[in-house]
């Protein structure tokens, strides 16, 4: 026993030791904060961010309109030639691929990937996930700066805040760093790549609750879990929207996104009353929502999900109203597309907003039929139906 | 007669941190070959960095987690404790450099009073620890959700060096976090409430005959886990630069159990130590940093984080076994065959 | 005078042998919410409701009898949260829609949820490794694997027949609909109840109350704590038909179920550790736990205080229940 | 009739009452000790002896009555005021840690410090001097208690009592768990602590014990104090007497009429496993064949092996001329065979459980809940005084306990038993009851293996005597044999 006390010691004073003789390393200094988007007691709602997101939604992006992952809202085109090189090697931290809106974007990304090695243009794609922690996902993205190997190092940051020194840090080395997906509170990436945001979410589908029901009607919010920031934005958006109309907002729930609960809640609501319409901050477990209708024998709702098929083809077998919100998952291929084309010196958006439009009973059947084949937690705006794996790779997970 | 024999020194020579230490640097070694099979080097300052950095946050949990478990209780609320830490440091300091030693007060007196709660109800109205700390995780947890609507507060840069500058290879974070290690072998090897932890893991009746006040040591060994938890929560917000209560739910809560258990101290309490976990802390950090350099997919990591734990430990039972059986008289004649249902259980039965 | 005290000593004797040990409490709770509800929402009890609250109930009921047989056997089993959900995942996938698969899936996940639990109970038993770390082990493996599988996100579909258990029920006036659920949960409550009755249970609570002593007098205990973990496999397999059916797959499936099920034991009054408690008093905890879920939403108590009204009561109640242990030891008298 | 007070008295108790539940256990007791004397402390279980030494120990407080400590009155709220006071106590069941050392343990809830720390060097050295004091230099103060014998764990017990000065040690059957070996080892250190003038409370149900070793001894009954007498004023039948409150003529029933010894039923030859060799053993129907040794000698190792606990590795076992191989317990069981365990409470009971679910443990583990009927004609034919079945047994006397364990292996109907040490630490009246049921289990055809540390009950109760020594055969010895030849055996000092 003496003996470990002793080598813990000894760790101790190598410890020290190693303070006096090595020159402690020049670190990035950690972020200011100035650009923090929510304030510091976790209010998520800022009016000019939610004006020009709902402004954005009726903008027309430039870029090639059959290939939605290139188009950008508002461009500001920055110059990239700095990071202009010869290196393949791409590096991405993944937040992680806990649930099925990453898993089919991951899976569109790798297959993007695929396209992009066959032509030379990727050497290696090093990926390291951090299963949703945030330390791990800084631990992940500190070794690819030490690494010292990464051309570029892509983000898709598993909380906004927490990571933005890490990301500050990876800027710091010299490395193009493209966030996408949640952002960081820097701008010190060479692009940041997101569809319009939260707020046109969780307004797309409240406004369509507000316009398709009567005044008076009773409106159940389902969340995820809070905390979240693009989650939090679709809530935020929500309650601006209900608090100018004259729907009668029944309660948000907590959900975990779990079927099971779900359906107890919505029907535990039934019970007591009538529940007319049904808004989503995103639509995992939307099925269940409605068959607790269903079961309860009551007259379906009008509902706003995702475009999450399980939802689409529920929707398009009940006849019921509803709206699929969109957060489009092709922004899984813009990254690896904007990498390339920053190792090659052309310009690319310094905040790169991609088109986001929910789907609506116009254009679903068609949604319907161009993915018939995916599986239920598929999603429909995937935006992978050119790229050579297709259907195959989303098929057979 | 038998009070006069000695017995082999050999035995008591390999204790179990010997042996936790044996199969970390079996996994180094492991490691270090498949890595270098790929072209790698494992001992590369990088990867020494990435392991040594990974093994930081969880590493002051575990430590704290060892405490509780030394005195035969547990800790499920850690994960919770680290994400209000965070919260509250980050808050605190807002951004402002001179209120960083109030922040890490504020963090220390809240984690020591949840600490206080914790032991209080599980030493004084006599609540299994597993329920104790799993409902005050769900007390804390509401606290969190509902004031916190997101990560908060902004940790001034200066502080932010606690989670990012390192000393040559060397994280400040785990620098402290071996100091605190050290820190905590002294303080169980050294002061008598210490000692009195592992009596009361071994057993409460004795030590309460013995006049050790029990409720006393399983509240100072919850006050010193969560105090732990604080501090890992302070670490949190020196790397996020701002404080998250998302924390919570990655899992550090059984990581911590799962690093104090294959570091080789016994669940039940009364045997272990804090240096056995910096060895199972140290395992799990070498794996992942192996497993991320392997490109291994994240799913697969956890099939084999969970057989690593299963193995370990059954390992350590295995050894465990053997020590207890008594010493063979007759060599002669084929070796008794490993039954594989021994009737009896080996262990105190009576302490269930 | 003597006669009352007589009287009130018969009477918490009966008290305790229906309800044992510390298992009143949680009859006094359970009645406690139910009040409750009924002050808040008469409705409640209208049978069509009570209906909806049995069939959402069923799973967690049937979850708390498996993890109390391994309770009172002295272990712990945190594999079925996900447990539920790989085997929710698993009939989805095999299934695929395919209504004529559902049978055949159905055997494959018994048999795989004997096999989670015989290598559950073998590493415990025969390489001894504390059931805490065995299936949190577990626990990690389903995780893992089944997402390996499945490449992260559950695939296929369920059929409508796999969905009818948990769903659907038998339609009839006055209850308007009697959930599968109900009678599948009865009839596992009243199959643990006789079980434990049987030789099998009562060496089961044995084992957790002295193991050496149980050993010695020729339990096989190695296969007594085995069985009982196959059968807590079997019976979270059972719950993941129920959820399935009920909700139908989502990636989130089963998250966080261990701990409501053993939490719902330990309300019940059964000792972590083993050798006591009943089968009566598991369902009970896990019905209270349900029901206070329901108090929450009738009380529109805000989702993020849920948890910590949930987390005070749980604390309360069992150190309520403990509060007899918290007297000073009587010594034996005969 | 009370010896009169001498001026060396360094503890006096008087008048001590305590109730549970209403119940008065002890009602008003008088006892008093002296510096440098053995004070033995004798009365059936339930008599008060366990009580009143808890009461010294501040275990319990009394509920009236004075404790005087070299005339001052004192009251311990806590075991730990009355061993800093010096007063310690042994327990039966040791209050140690047996994953720390055995310095740890002595100075556990006082380690000494300096500067703060604990002083690890001063507690070894303080524990080395106080071993070296009882002659006991070949222990050394770093070993873990987990690898020391039952012996040397009370060697541990008594010299954490030494080192907090006591000068009153009381000792709950110090000898029960130990070989007779152990207990010269025990004897000598009485012996010492004795000539140091400290004063020692001896409770022991062995008569022998207390004529070798006491100078006075008190007799509790029913709570009450009997008597006080000079240990060469009375007899061992007197004293009995006292205890019981009536003659026991012939302690060791006899044989009943009819028994014979009939056909082997249970034959061992040329058995072994790392722990034994060589062990050739016949039990017949109708006979009680007594295995006799010191402690570690293979006795309750040939009982494990038999019962597939731990297996023998050479040799044959036959059960009625045909062999078998005895994996578990549960084969052991279904061949015919009980085995009452050494250790009642850590391996017969389940103390939680209820008296009837103990009972029919075997039946449920091995046969199917068969034959349960039987068990509460079982139990009232062994005089069980219970509250009914659903009474735990942790409620029961050690006695009555003890018919529990038998009960259950009686409901087996069992061709061969074997009994380790069935009257351990139980009072005197079950005592009789376990050996009136031996003769009548013997008549009854069934063969008796017995296995005892009390060389007077292996005397008197057996048939035939079996005595091992380092796990080989030492001799055997035919019914009517003395106990010297027999310690003769099991120490080698001569050999058969």
């Amino acid at each position: 026993m003496r003996r470990t006390l002793v080598a813990g010691l000894a760790v101790a004073a190598l410890a020290l030791t190693a303070c006096t003789t090595d020159t402690p390393s020049e670190q990035a200094p950690g972020g200011d904060g100035a650009e923090q988007e929510q304030t510091a007691d976790g209010e998520w709602f800022v009016r000019a961010n939610y004006e020009h997101q709902l402004a954005q939604r009726d903008m027309k992006p430039e870029g090639p309109a059959d290939q939605p992952w290139l188009q950008a809202i508002e461009p500001k085109m920055a110059d990239t030639t700095q990071f202009k090189q010869d290196g393949k090697t791409l590096c991405f931290s993944n937040a992680s691929v806990s649930n099925p809106w990453r898993v089919t974007g991951w899976i569109t990304m790798q297959q993007q990937v695929n396209v992009l090695k066959q032509s030379g243009d990727i050497g290696e794609f090093r990926v390291s996930d951090a299963a949703d922690d945030d330390n791990q996902q800084i631990s992940d993205i500190q070794a690819f700066v030490d690494a010292g190997d990464c051309n570029a190092i892509i983000i898709s940051p598993s909380t906004t805040a927490t990571l933005t020194p890490a990301v500050e840090a990876a800027c710091a080395s010299g490395v193009p760093v493209i966030v996408f997906d949640r952002g960081v509170n820097t701008d010190c990436m060479a692009t940041f790549i997101h569809p319009i945001g939260g707020y046109a979410y969780g307004a797309d589908a409240a406004e369509f609750l507000v316009d398709k029901l009567e005044p008076g009607s009773k409106v159940l919010a389902l969340r995820i879990l809070p905390g979240v920031d693009v989650l939090e934005h679709r809530w935020a958006a929500a309650q601006e929207i209900f608090g100018a109309s004259d729907l009668e907002l029944l309660g948000d729930e907590f959900t975990g996104g779990d079927g099971a609960q779900i359906k107890d809640i919505v029907t535990q609501y039934l019970q007591r009353g009538d529940v007319d319409g049904i808004w989503m901050d995103a639509g995992d477990g939307a099925v269940a929502a409605v068959e607790a209708f269903e079961d309860a024998g009551k007259d379906y709702p009008v509902m706003a999900g995702e475009d999450e098929l399980s939802f689409m083809r529920k929707w398009k077998d009940t006849g019921m109203t509803a709206i699929a919100p969109v957060y489009s998952n092709f922004q899984w291929r813009t990254p690896i597309l904007a990498a390339v084309q920053i190792w090659k010196g052309e310009q690319v958006p310094e905040e790169w907003v991609l088109p986001q439009s929910p789907i609506t009973d116009k254009d679903r059947d068609d949604y319907l039929e161009r993915n018939a084949d995916m599986p239920s937690l598929h999603y429909a705006k995937f935006g992978g139906e050119d790229l050579p794996g297709f259907p195959e790779a989303w098929k057979d997970r | 007669m038998t009070a006069t024999t000695t017995r082999p020194r050999l035995s008591r020579r390999l204790g179990s941190t010997e042996l936790v230490y044996a199969a970390l640097l079996g996994v180094l070694a492991i490691g270090a070959v498949l890595v270098a099979v790929r072209g790698g080097n494992l001992f590369g300052t990088a990867n020494l960095v990435d392991m040594l950095t990974r093994s930081s946050l969880l590493g002051f949990v575990a430590l704290g987690q060892t405490f509780v478990i030394l005195c035969g209780s547990l800790d499920l609320s850690v994960g919770y404790v680290m994400a209000l830490c965070s919260l509250i440091g980050a808050t605190t300091m807002a951004g402002d450099p001179a209120k960083v030693p109030l922040g890490i007060a504020a963090v220390l007196v809240v984690a020591a009073g949840i600490g206080l709660l914790n032991g209080l109800i599980v030493s004084v109205l006599k609540v299994n620890p597993f329920i104790a700390t799993l409902g005050m995780g769900l007390v804390i947890k509401g606290y969190l959700d509902t004031t916190y609507k997101g990560p908060a507060g902004e940790v001034p840069s200066s502080f932010q060096q606690f989670g990012y500058s390192r000393i040559g290879f060397l994280p400040v974070s785990t620098a402290v976090m071996l100091v605190a290690v050290v820190l905590g072998i002294l303080y169980l090897r050294r002061t008598r409430t210490g000692y009195h932890m592992f009596a009361v893991g071994g057993s409460a009746e004795v030590a309460r005959l013995s006049g050790i006040r029990t409720g006393r040591v399983v509240v100072m060994a919850h006050v010193l886990c969560a105090v732990a938890a604080g501090v890992a929560g302070l670490l949190v917000a020196a790397r996020f630069g701002t404080g998250s209560a998302l924390v919570y739910s990655s899992g550090y809560d059984l990581d911590s159990i799962a690093a104090v258990v294959l570091g080789g101290t016994l669940l039940m309490g009364g045997r272990g130590g804090i240096a056995g976990t910096l060895g199972g802390v140290l395992i799990l950090a070498v794996l992942d940093t192996v497993f991320n350099i392997l490109q291994v997919d994240p799913f697969f990591k956890d099939v084999l984080r969970g057989v690593v734990i299963i193995a370990a430990v059954a390992i350590y039972a295995r050894r465990q076994i053997d020590r207890k059986a008594s010493r063979p008289r007759f060599g002669n004649g084929p070796p008794p065959e490993p039954a594989p249902d021994p009737p009896v259980p080996v262990g105190q039965g009576a302490d269930r | 005078m003597t006669a009352t005290a007589t009287r009130t000593a018969g009477a918490r004797a009966v008290a305790g042998r229906l309800f044992g040990g510390g298992s009143a409490t949680v009859f006094a709770l359970l009645a406690l919410v139910f009040v409750a509800i009924l002050f808040l929402n008469p409705s409640f009890f209208e049978p069509p409701s009570l209906m909806a609250f049995a069939k959402k109930a069923a799973p967690l009921v049937i979850l708390a009898v498996g993890q109390y047989l391994v309770i009172v056997c002295g272990e712990l089993d945190l594999s079925v949260g996900s447990l539920v959900g790989a085997q929710v995942v698993i009939a989805a996938a095999l299934i695929d829609g395919e209504e004529s698969r559902t049978v055949p899936v159905l055997l494959v996940m018994l048999a795989f949820g004997v096999l989670v639990g015989l290598v559950n109970g073998l590493v415990v038993t025969v390489l001894k490794v504390h059931s805490l770390i065995a299936t949190l082990g577990m626990m990690l493996v389903l995780y893992g694997a089944i997402r390996l599988w499945t490449g992260g996100a559950p695939t296929g579909a369920l059929s409508d027949g796999f969905r009818q258990v948990g769903r659907e029920g038998i339609d009839m006036p006055v209850l308007r609909q009697l959930p599968w659920a109900l009678p599948v949960a009865v009839v596992v409550v009243v199959a643990g109840v006789a079980l434990m009755r049987k030789p099998f249970g009562r060496t089961l609570i044995t084992t957790g109350d002295n193991e050496r002593a149980a050993a010695f007098a020729g339990v096989r205990v190695w296969r007594v704590r085995t069985v009982a973990f196959v059968l807590s496999s079997v019976l979270a397999t059972l719950a993941g038909v129920l959820i399935g059916g009920y909700a139908g797959v989502t990636a989130q499936v089963g998250e966080g179920l261990e701990f409501t099920a053993i939490t719902a034991v330990v309300l019940g009054g059964v000792v972590l550790g083993g050798g006591r408690g009943t089968v009566l008093a598991a369902m009970a905890g896990a019905l209270t736990v349900e029901a206070l879920f329901t108090l929450f939403n009738q009380l529109s108590l805000p989702s993020t205080v849920r948890p910590t009204v949930q987390g005070v009561i749980i604390i309360a109640a069992v150190a309520w229940a403990a509060r007899e242990r918290r007297r000073p030891f009587l010594p034996p008298q005969s | 009739m009370a010896v009169a007070p001498l001026t060396d008295t360094v503890l006096r108790m008087h008048g001590i009452e305590k109730s549970f539940l209403g119940v008065r256990v002890l009602h008003g007791v008088d006892l008093d000790l002296r510096a440098g004397e053995v004070h033995a402390l004798m009365g059936e279980n339930g008599a008060g002896k366990s009580t009143l030494m808890k009461v010294l120990a501040g275990v319990y407080q009394a509920d009236a009555g004075s404790i005087e400590l070299d005339g001052r009155p004192v009251a311990f709220a806590h075991p730990l005021e009355a061993q800093q006071a010096g007063v310690s106590t042994v327990f039966q069941e040791f209050n140690l840690l047996p994953e720390r050392t055995i310095a740890e343990n002595v100075f556990l809830g006082r380690e000494p410090r300096r500067r703060g720390m604990v002083d690890a060097d001063r507690m070894n050295a303080d524990t080395a001097a106080l071993l070296d004091g009882l002659g006991l230099d070949s222990l050394t103060p770093d070993r873990r208690v987990r690898t020391l014998s039952v012996a040397g764990q009370q060697i541990v017990e008594i010299v954490k009592a030494l080192s907090y000065d006591a000068r009153i040690i009381s000792m709950d059957e110090p000898t029960a768990a130990l070989a007779d070996e152990e207990v010269e080892l025990l004897y000598r250190l009485v012996g010492t602590l004795r000539d140091r003038g400290v004063a020692i409370l001896y409770v022991s149900h062995r008569l022998k014990e207390i004529f070798d070793l006491a100078d006075r001894v008190t007799v509790l009954k029913d709570g009450a104090l009997v008597d006080t007498v000079a240990i060469g004023e009375i007899t061992s039948d007197e004293l009995v007497r006292k205890m019981v409150g009536r003659p026991i003529t012939s302690f060791f029933p006899d044989k009943l009429g009819g028994t014979t010894a009939g056909d082997v039923r249970l034959r061992i030859a040329g058995g072994g496993n790392d722990q034994l060799d060589g062990i050739d053993l016949e039990v017949r129907a109708g006979e009680i064949t007594a295995l006799a040794g010191l402690q570690g000698s293979g006795r309750t190792e040939i009982a494990h092996a038999l019962f597939g606990v731990a297996r023998f590795t050479r040799g044959v076992v036959e059960l009625d001329g045909r062999p078998v191989r005895l994996r578990s317990a549960r084969e052991a069981v279904r061949a015919g065979l009980a085995l009452v365990t050494e250790d009642r409470k850590a391996e017969g009971l389940a103390l939680n459980q209820s008296v009837a679910a103990n009972a029919r443990l075997v039946l449920d583990a091995v046969l199917g809940g068969r034959g349960t009927k039987r068990i509460p004609g079982i139990l009232s034919s062994l005089e069980l005084s219970s509250r009914g079945g659903d009474q735990e047994v942790r409620f029961l006397s050690g006695g009555n306990q003890q018919k529990v364990v038998l009960a259950k292996w009686l409901a087996t109907d069992p061709a061969v038993m074997v009994l380790d040490e069935p009257t351990r630490g139980i009072d005197v009246g079950a005592k009789q009851k376990v050996y009136t049921l031996m003769r009548e289990l013997s008549a009854w055809g069934v063969a008796i293996l017995m296995i005892s540390s009390e060389l007077q009950e292996v005397i008197g109760m057996a048939d035939r005597v079996v005595v091992l020594r380092d796990g080989r055969i030492a001799g055997e010895l035919p019914a009517g044999s003395d106990e010297e030849s027999v310690m003769a055996l099991a120490t080698g000092q001569e050999t058969a």
